[in-house]
């Protein structure tokens, strides 16, 4: 794609690059691909000011496919290596791209530092629940008792929830979405876009290889209406095929419910508003897990505040040392002269 | 003293030295760094050559009066170019009895002892581990001491000053400085100047320093030194005119980088994380943020490593730098670069290890990291500096030859460079010549590993460039695409080109010199880093004395000189000393097949001059 | 120390190594180590079975002055090396101490893992919101604007809350203490010690040298009472010196605010319980900030689950391999026989 | 076939072969693996030697009918003893397009290809990028052609079983399986049996499979191939007697450690981090937990190091494993384990770099970072092993050495090593010495660092024992007391024991072996790892043409042999053929000054027997 084509709106296809994709047939991953496409395409990114960074694994071979500029980096590491792209030049438009053992396990730390020092990023994390790439062992969000080649006899450990672990971490925009769920996931990849700093978003994917299904719970089809929860800022949080379920906070407790509403006396003032300013509805609309709970999707989490990178570029002036400048600061202090 | 012949001659009744070493001792809180500084910038004004070093305290702030807690400065000044810090000391200044008990073995058997009698108190001595008053009980054997009550007399001098006792003891160091200018016949003048500004906002402890500084020196002056010839003069040496000052390696390096980077148009982003001896780098550039540097303090030194590679993707140069361990943890991410092909600064201030090994203590032990370090055929460029004020000129070839090769380069430094200082004429940086950086811009035949045919440079083409969007990554990628490929044959291709690219970097820097006229036969003694001092000097010393020795000095540790081999095989005797168990000595074995002979030192110290002229007199005799 | 010792009531001397402590004069560290020793004692631990494990730093210097076993090891991975020593030797009792920039810079990801797979260990993690082994620099969990030689003109980056990072990776033991309160960090350390699981303690601790008085606005004796909340399970939130302030969730919404007792209104019943169990209760009370709120110590979070040594050791059988098990495995599968 | 003489005589009709190679190829949900690996089992019940390497895709599941989604499997197997999985191939099954483009330049020109014509419909064939039909337009060459529309034949075959079409389509590699049987003369038997026990839950499945299985081998009996003998057989090699099964470089290593561990009565702790190609070990290792193995998947290479080493601290075993770019985030810690002097063993399945390079092809290429790979002087040991089942020897003395010199040991292993198979006889473990680790228990006289004097190992002392609390940690400590010390004197001593400990080693391992009587001049080859097989044929072959060769492998790659300097002075012209860019040729000129001559190979694939007799035919002549 060349830069002429700013003039026309893009389309989808237009960021789509020449690589054949080498991704499993039938891989969440494709959807995702769509999406992203369909999100530079709506919001007109400038193909030379977008770059994608990615690590390693299935997930991170998402800049290949995309015609913007990508960097497919090394295991964990894309979060370090996105910071110094902002660092060199805050202007560009930079995407990360990651699986959950890519950004969790071996990458944890890098993700934690980027989020709290809100670099001006969209952080997406893939989670299938499981390295694909290596085939198939179990990741840091495999629920506990997860048989892979790794842990035959079932996984012991118990997963971090990734948003939680984001929260935690003090990002300021956390988001979740479901790979095929596309117009939701549309619209949450907008959002994020739109978000100056670091906007985190978790997308369920399902890797039909070596986890299909993980996600069923509340992902399929068949259970979407009654197992998730679309959270979107000053609404109230119903849901249902009925939309005649809500959550409510259980009075004078800390602890959200759902309720059935206009049952058991539960009226439209009962039901939890959505406050995406407040973390710890963050929190709890994370922890909520099926089959008690339905799964919280959208955006829980946002409260802007000056990017890392923004930040930096105040304290910096602008272009590369000049000579003289170095000349002075070589001269501040004690010198001497000898003579010839 | 010793390592100087006294010169006939001289004003007043001073005793006139080719050179002389002085060492400052005292608690951490005592402030020798300071005080060695002033008298630094004394005796370079004086128009001597000269050499510092100073020797912090592994601990923060260790309880007074421990022997871990003591603090030091040496500097080694005279009338003759100076090479290093000097092997021994001529004076000691020992502010308490610990500073003694740490530094006395280093003073030569004749040389002066100045020591605060006042702080050899009972529970002092006890603390520095000595059971009798080391004053009185024989263990300073011949040495000269001047035994005066510091702190009494410091006392003294501002009894009027109204200052607090507390404030007034404060001042101390500037009483002993008062004495060794007195010794030394240094002008007060300017350090009197400087401490009105230093205590600008606090005018009576300017003038209770200045006080104490010239009681010091009224110590001197007076009777009560009589008896024996303590005072001194060393002349002015030959240098060079110019405009001077001193410099420390870390100093040189942050300068150089950013001249480089200003020789080359182009913006530093660097990255890294705290590390003793490395962290100085990190401050000294964080302090130039008004200047277009951009310094990123990162969570770990792979982040550090990679956010610079971020930044040298996205068109900055990106630098990183730590010590040791730190490296170690880059080693992954240089694989990165290497693969991708992108411009990066690494420098690496060595220190003793393995492992956290000594933090504060030098050693050159790095050499094979940088060179072999990293899994994989992954060369890169390897450059070590010889002294404080060559890491400029290293830092700026580190720039240009990562930036026109697109690699990444490693600079070898070390702990004694990184703190040690020497006078530096300030070079005339805006009359360098520039280099700036090209970055791709046609799309016509663009994919992002097209390569300069004389270089093999790849096209360096930057996010914000219409029309070159591409996509680059750690996976094999066709030399004739850029795209990923598992062909059996383009591996073999492109492993190939990337150590071609590296082993044309030998074309583009200058050929072994060697540092003077060599002899043909005898011995000669090949070195890098920061042996400089000591092995130039040991070799002058024994060519002085009529002997076959020649010195070769490395700066490129890899690729190495393309006319290296030639010069080694002249001769049969090839001398390595490092301040590691061989390593240099290993690679010229296994590239020129030269019997090159290690001659190591691994004690955490740099050679001493007379232990080099010991061993290269053995090789000699043998 | 010996082993004879166990016979006798232990004092914490008998737990304090003959090496010269090399902290500077006047460190948060003395204090720590004099409360650890204290513990040890109370606890009667048995020197031979107790292990410290550290990273490095100031801190992390904390085991070469105790008479157990330790091991000092490399910046940021003592989690791991713990994580070790806990799969070779279960029955060891491992204390990991670490600094704010061990645990949560270098080592952010290692603790992540450590507190969310629930290793069972007394975690304690001494933040004096610098650098302090490597002459001050500023550090993740230094506030912004902190003036350091790496940031002369001001840190911009925002810090990363440790008890709320704990909670966001699973924790299921989160508490705090300040270095010289003595009597509350020893009942929190012992809590800690008999925790079974990860127990993470963030002590507050001066380092004079670098960061003087950090933590004056809220740990400083003059403020204590007014600036501290001690919680404790079941008990009502109250502080202030005549103990007649208190915690309130604001009605209907997702936030705490302070209240004067018996003040507009507000009664007993009004008045926050603590309830160690709720994780979004200790996510509220760790991100209290002075000077608007108290700061909250104590244990803000316990709730046991299996510990992951002991979920690994229940799935591995003990002692070494055999020879004899050997030859089964080699044996299994398709094998031949070619005759003499 | 290639590399094979037609022998005289046999039964029937068919010819008789010294040796032949087989390579299975078809997508990857074609079952190839399975095919081969059952062909395999039934050869060497036949009683031939043999050795295998499969080949995958890098991709994990790709697009069925893409040349980058073809999985193969390969097969040498002989009447005499079979070193390598054969340079080319004689027969070539192809289940489709694709498989046919990517492996048909490695038949041989008079090879034999079985097709399966019904792939190769229009639009697989544009799938693998054929623009006509292969079979028909010439592109084969002289290669003999078997053309059978598989997959209308199984169904056919299968029409009565009740299966659906696509599972009686998942039986359509049974049915290239027994046409191969038939054509080399395989028995039938056991893999009926092994069909019935795998689908025992599915015996329609099961019966499927069987009767496409005798469909393929009744077309093979009938005349549709009459005109040509494509009937092989290739008599029993003389092995020697024993229980017999194949294993993998994986498996081996596997069970190596877990006899190392076992004969030396300690606890393994297998600490890990997924990656290709090392990944087998850690899963093959989980699998063992009902039998005292403890496995850890840790969160990274660098928690797996260090929890290894916080394992061995606690008085495990420690083992560690990755490949390259993971092995390059270990070097810290193996920092670590040097300075504290701590058992670990480090398996590195090396693969293709730098950086993530070409991860499922095999190179030889971080010797340099096994060796060198790391700050400061810190050396430690290194293995390497030669094929698959040498791994288990090596695995044990990687087990051994650690314990008894308290040190880390590399194991280097690489990509096609741990995939490859071959027949091995089955050791009689429970016959081999023991060698129980003694753990420090007696307080007397302990500190951490006291010493071994015969192998300068020092104690071994583990938390849990009264009376020998200490602490241990990465910095200096003193030689005498265990303490930290940072006493100049103390650190020279430290760094000497710790290399002399090492070297050391040297005169525990066996003296270095030729691996036949060594021919006087002529040509030395001297390798390591995975390049034994083909050095060693080519070498054979060439004595057995009468030229003076000899062939020098080693295990021991750091420290070397003792007496290796002089084998290797014995000779003019030394090669030294290496899946890398000349380490190995490197590390043996600077130890010895010998002029060792690299012969390099970096195309992710091993040496061909040819490649390395025309080099070595090319030493002799020059
Ligand atoms: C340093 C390093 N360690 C390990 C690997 C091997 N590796 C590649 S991807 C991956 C995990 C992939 O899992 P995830 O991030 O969840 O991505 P997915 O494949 O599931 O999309 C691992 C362990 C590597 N490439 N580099
Ligand atoms: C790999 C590595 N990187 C960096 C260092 C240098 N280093 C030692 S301690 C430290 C930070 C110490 O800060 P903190 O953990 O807060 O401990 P404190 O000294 O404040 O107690 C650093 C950066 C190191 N020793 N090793
Ligand atoms: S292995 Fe799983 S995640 Fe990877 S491409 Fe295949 S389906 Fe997708
Ligand atoms: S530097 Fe700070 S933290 Fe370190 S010992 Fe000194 S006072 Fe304590
Ligand atoms: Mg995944
Ligand atoms: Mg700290």
């Amino acid at each position: 794609m060349t830069a002429a084509m700013a003039a026309v709106k893009p389309s989808p296809k237009d960021y789509a690059s020449d690589q054949e994709i080498r991704w499993c047939p039938g891989c969440g991953d494709y959807a995702i691909l769509k999406a992203v496409l369909k999100t530079l395409a709506d919001v007109e990114a400038k193909p030379e000011q977008t770059v994608f960074v990615s690590g390693i694994g299935c997930a991170a071979r998402f800049p290949y496919y995309i015609s913007t500029y990508g960097f497919h980096t090394i295991h964990g590491r894309a979060p370090a290596v996105a910071t110094g792209v902002k660092l060199a030049n805050p202007d560009l438009d930079v995407w990360v791209v990651s699986g959950d053992g890519d950004a969790l396990s071996i990458g944890g730390n890098h993700l934690l530092h980027l989020l709290r020092r809100n670099l001006d990023v969209q952080f997406l994390l893939f989670n299938n629940e499981i390295y694909g790439l290596t085939k198939g062992q179990y990741s840091p969000t495999s629920h506990a008792g997860t048989r892979t080649p790794s842990s035959p006899t079932g996984s012991v450990e118990s997963p971090v929830s990734a948003t939680a672990f984001a929260l935690g971490a003090g990002a300021r925009f956390v988001a979740r979405a479901i790979d095929t769920a596309q117009a939701h996931l549309l619209a949450v990849l907008k959002q994020a876009h739109g978000h100056r700093g670091a906007s985190f978003v978790e997308i369920f994917q399902n890797c039909l290889v070596y986890n299909d299904g993980v996600h069923d719970a509340f992902a399929d089809r068949s259970v979407a209406a009654e197992m998730q929860v679309l959270a979107e800022h000053g609404q109230p949080l119903v849901f249902g095929k009925d939309r005649d379920k809500a959550l409510r906070l259980v009075p004078g407790q800390l602890t959200l419910e759902t309720v059935s509403i206009g049952r058991d006396g539960v009226g439209e003032e009962d039901i939890l508003v959505h406050d995406q300013t407040n973390r710890a509805l963050a929190g709890l609309l994370a922890a909520m897990q099926p089959p008690a709970m339905p799964v919280a999707l959208g955006v829980l989490y946002c409260d802007p505040a000056l990017s890392y990178d923004h930040a930096v570029t105040a304290q910096t002036s602008a272009g590369p040392a000049r000579t003289g400048d170095l000349s002075e600061i070589m001269r501040a202090g004690s010198t001497w002269t000898v003579k010839g | 003293m010793e390592g100087s012949a006294a010169l006939d001659g001289g004003r007043e009744k001073r005793r006139v030295l080719e050179s002389a070493v002085v060492r400052f001792a005292g608690d951490s809180g005592d402030g020798m760094q300071l005080t060695g500084g002033r008298f630094t910038l004394e005796t370079a004004l004086a128009g001597n050559d000269l050499a510092t070093f100073p020797d912090f305290p592994a601990e923060i702030r260790a309880p007074v009066g421990t022997t871990y807690g003591v603090s030091a400065f040496q500097i080694n000044f005279g009338a003759r170019k100076i090479m290093t810090a000097g092997d021994r000391v001529d004076v000691l200044v020992a502010m308490n009895p610990a500073a003694l008990k740490v530094n006395l073995l280093d003073v030569t058997p004749t040389g002066l002892l100045i020591v605060d009698t006042g702080a050899f108190t009972d529970r002092n001595l006890r603390k520095a581990g000595y059971e009798s008053n080391p004053l009185t009980d024989g263990t300073l054997g011949d040495r000269r001491v001047i035994e005066a009550d510091m702190s009494q007399r410091t006392l003294e001098a501002l009894k009027e000053s109204g200052l607090s006792k507390k404030d007034s003891l404060r001042c101390k160091n500037m009483w002993a400085l008062g004495l060794v200018y007195w010794m030394f016949d240094r002008d007060r003048n300017s350090t009197t100047e400087w401490l009105g500004g230093k205590f600008a906002a606090r005018p009576d402890l300017a003038q209770g320093a200045v006080a104490a500084l010239n009681a010091g020196h009224a110590f001197g002056e007076t009777a009560e030194l009589s008896g024996e010839l303590n005072a001194y003069s060393v002349p002015a040496a030959h240098l060079a005119p110019g405009l001077y000052r001193n410099v420390t390696g870390n100093q040189a390096m942050s300068w150089g980088l950013i001249a480089g980077t200003a020789l080359a148009e182009i913006r530093m982003v660097f990255c890294s994380y705290p590390i003793t001896p490395a962290s100085g780098l990190l401050h000294l550039l964080a302090a130039q943020k008004d200047r277009g540097i951009v310094t990123f303090q990162a969570e770990d030194e792979i982040a550090a490593a990679c956010s610079a590679i971020g930044a040298s993707y996205a068109g900055a140069l990106g630098v990183t730098s730590s010590s040791g361990p730190g490296v170690a943890l880059k080693s992954e991410a240089l694989g990165l670069a290497i693969a991708t092909e992108l411009p990066l600064v690494l420098i690496n201030t060595q220190r003793a290890g393995p492992s956290t090994g000594l933090p504060t203590k030098t050693e050159q032990s790095d050499l094979f990291q940088a060179v072999f370090g990293r899994n994989a055929d992954s060369e890169l460029v390897v450059i070590a500096a010889r002294s404080p004020s060559d890491c400029f000129a290293c830092a700026i070839e580190a720039v240009r030859l990562a930036i026109k090769y697109m690699t990444p380069v490693i600079v070898l430094s070390d702990g004694y460079i990184a703190n040690a200082s020497e006078p530096w004429v300030l070079p005339e940086i805006e009359s360098y010549p520039k280099f700036p950086v090209k970055f791709r811009e046609d799309p016509e035949g663009f994919h992002p590993f097209v390569r300069d045919p004389e270089t093999l440079a790849r096209a360096w083409a930057v996010p914000g460039t219409p029309g070159l969007e591409h996509r680059i990554g750690g996976l094999e990628r066709d030399a004739d695409s850029g795209n990923i490929s598992y062909d059996p044959a383009n591996h073999q291709r492109m492993t190939d080109l990337r150590a071609e690219k590296i082993a044309g970097v030998a074309k583009d820097i200058p050929e072994q010199a060697f540092e003077d006229t060599p002899c043909e036969g005898g011995v000669l003694v090949v070195g890098w880093g920061s042996t400089f001092g000591p092995i130039n000097r040991a070799v002058s010393k024994l060519r002085g004395a009529g002997l076959p020795v020649s010195h070769i000095h490395l700066r490129h540790i890899w690729p190495l000189p393309s006319n290296l081999g030639g010069l080694l095989r002249r001769y049969d005797r090839i001398l390595v000393p490092e301040m590691n168990r061989g390593q240099l000595a290993t690679l010229l074995r296994g590239e020129y097949l030269v019997p090159a002979e290690s001659l190591s030192k691994v004690n955490g110290k740099p050679f001493l001059i007379a232990e080099l002229e010991a061993a290269i007199r053995a090789r000699l005799e043998s």
